[in-house]
């Protein structure tokens, strides 16, 4: 497994399209992704899954893949999101 | 034909159907069904009914012909008698936007905002702090929504041991919520609770009363059901609702890939009901929001 | 799902191509693309593009694979490169917005604004009317549409023997309009003549201004080019042109409709200009529209 | 040939939906389907070509309709144009 703590900075925090966009970039990747946030962990895939983490702006969340791409995926997806400016 | 026919028939395709009239007002729903189904690959049908046009009885048709595999429908679209027709070709629908009150299966997921307990909070606290002087204003082109605000206030009076009169009803649109209020203040005093569902009636008694040197907050306080960027460009600003509307559609449309991949008999979620929060501004008072 | 291929296959599909961020000003010429599509029974399938979700590759990707019979594209979505992908699979289509600038032939048709005419008359007039400090205000979801109206303004002032130096940039939206403004009144007049592409670009400049004591006509005169109902609920009421939305969509249709059927060969007019008329409102000058 | 002389009561004229709706009307007829105006008349099952004529609000037009069912065709195109308030 591999991990990395990112902050949300999106001024609606993971919900709406920034959670749609988190969603999309996970969905992408082989291995298993999760977002954890307050001791909650779901499937990033999921995006009623990541929705439900009600994640605000500012806060600190733990991103994690397991599987044979773990290295790549914690690595696209944190690309994609700081292109898109949801993290920093 | 054949050829194109069977490269269409490999991916799951989704009909959204929405009123015409409606578009302008829910453009922020469709991008979340769009983003979703993007994401899913799903091909989008889209079917607007349209008066003098196109009537749901044909966007029925051509759905039933086409054999789409799932639809998206916006409330206030469709009578009971057309809900049928789609039940019996079992095919697997959302509904989106207000509490849908017809027959329910479980091929009938709902994602929806409780306005009619919207309306009982707010009324209930208007009347707490000594405010049941009310007008709520039809909106035609969303009498779904209309009927559970309405529900929800008489609800409160009601619970007050009052009765509710403030429903006015008029043309739709903000030429004709403006003439109506112009005319009406010329010998009428503002109710002291004004409550929209759109912008552009908002904005319109506010502009009506203000012409007739009333101001709000303190002659009318003024709430838009439905929040929009408009609301906080005019002078002054007015209060609304946060409704996550990108979530809503967002959520319909994910709502909808698990019915179609799910078995009949689980017992999942199908009703998800959509959180709002008040946005003061400066046409409601400080102790209503607080 | 062969049998639902089949099924597909009999009706005309056209795909309707747009940017998410434009759909909730694009509402009208989506209704007239609707309208006339549902009179000839074509079905509808829609995409949008989405940064960060789907990217106009994969729009033509999807569009290629479902083979559908024509398309229609919203300008300002795609690049030269994405077109000639379509080109390649002789794939007709119509263009709707501003003028298609880019290499055509008998399958691109173009329905189109001719906004470097619309900025270059405005300002011809302007400049005879003494007035030559003129802002235009960059809108970032339309840049085809801001590049006309640049080069039709800098033709008016190279006709006067002057050289343009109004073209202003910042974020989009109204609030980095709004707080741009508010700062930049802090220790700077605002421009004569405030030229913007939407109207919340245009609400936005007016209300800062009048915030630092500008009032319109008198110290600012504004005008927004694309009319939108809010310019009249704002006080005072914003000019604007009216650009008959609505038309520019039935008639995209139509004009794809006949592309579907004619001969290649045919000599017929691919390109249909939409005229404009202006709306002078309470933030023009009597002279300027008269 | 069936004829009837109507006045266009919407506020935009013959233009945008109304003229939409004109056409779907129309469209529904075996008949042709002519529609005048200051002495041009055009096929009114051509959007363009209703269009093109820039019918504006109380103006009087001429719709006429020649085939086997112009008697239907007429009374159903002043039906619908009445109902959608673009006619009186």
């Amino acid at each position: 497994m591999k991990q990395v703590t990112v902050k949300i900075i999106d001024p609606v925090g993971l919900h709406a399209r920034p959670a749609t966009v988190a969603v999309n970039a996970a969905s992408k990747c082989k291995s298993d992704v999760n977002v954890a946030f307050k001791g909650r962990e779901v499937n990033m895939k999921s995006i009623m899954g990541v929705m439900s983490l009600g994640i605000p702006t500012q806060a600190e969340v733990v991103i994690s893949a397991t599987g044979e791409d773990e290295e790549q995926a914690i690595a696209a997806i944190e690309e994609v999101l700081r292109a898109q400016k949801i993290i920093e | 034909a054949i050829a194109q026919g069977l490269a269409l028939s490999k991916t799951t395709t989704i009909s959204i159907v929405m009123s015409e009239k409606l578009l302008a007002y829910n453009t922020k729903i469709l991008n979340g069904l769009m983003d979703v189904a993007k994401i899913y690959n799903y091909n989008i049908m889209f079917h607007t009914t349209s008066k003098g046009i196109s009537k749901m009885q044909d966007v029925i048709e051509s759905i039933i012909k086409s054999r789409v595999d799932g639809v998206i429908l916006f409330n206030d679209n469709f009578t009971e008698d057309e809900m049928e027709v789609l039940h019996e070709y079992q095919i697997p629908m959302v509904v989106v936007g207000a509490r849908f009150e017809g027959k329910k299966d479980e091929n009938v997921g709902n994602v929806y905002v409780d306005f009619e307990r919207l309306a009982y909070d707010l009324v209930r606290d208007l009347i707490e702090q000594g405010v049941d002087d009310i007008t709520l204003m039809e909106d035609r082109l969303n009498l779904s929504m209309m009927k559970q605000l309405k529900k929800g206030i008489e609800k409160a009076f009601e619970d007050a041991g009052k009765n509710f009169e403030g429903y006015i009803s008029y043309g739709d649109g903000y030429k004709s919520s403006y003439a109506f209020f112009k005319d009406y203040f010329k010998d009428h005093k503002p109710a002291k609770f004004n409550m929209a569902f759109r912008d552009s009636q908002a904005i319109a008694v506010m502009n009506a009363a203000a012409e007739a040197g009333f101001h709000s907050p303190e002659d009318l306080q003024i709430v838009s059901v439905l929040d929009s960027k408009y609301l906080n460009m005019v002078r002054p600003r007015i209060s609304s609702y946060n409704i996550p509307e990108y979530d809503m559609g967002a959520i319909s449309m994910r709502l909808l890939t698990k019915m179609l991949v799910s078995d009949r008999d689980q017992d999942e979620n199908r009703n998800i009901e959509i959180s709002y929060t008040p946005i003061p501004r400066d046409t409601t008072k400080e102790e209503l929001f607080y």
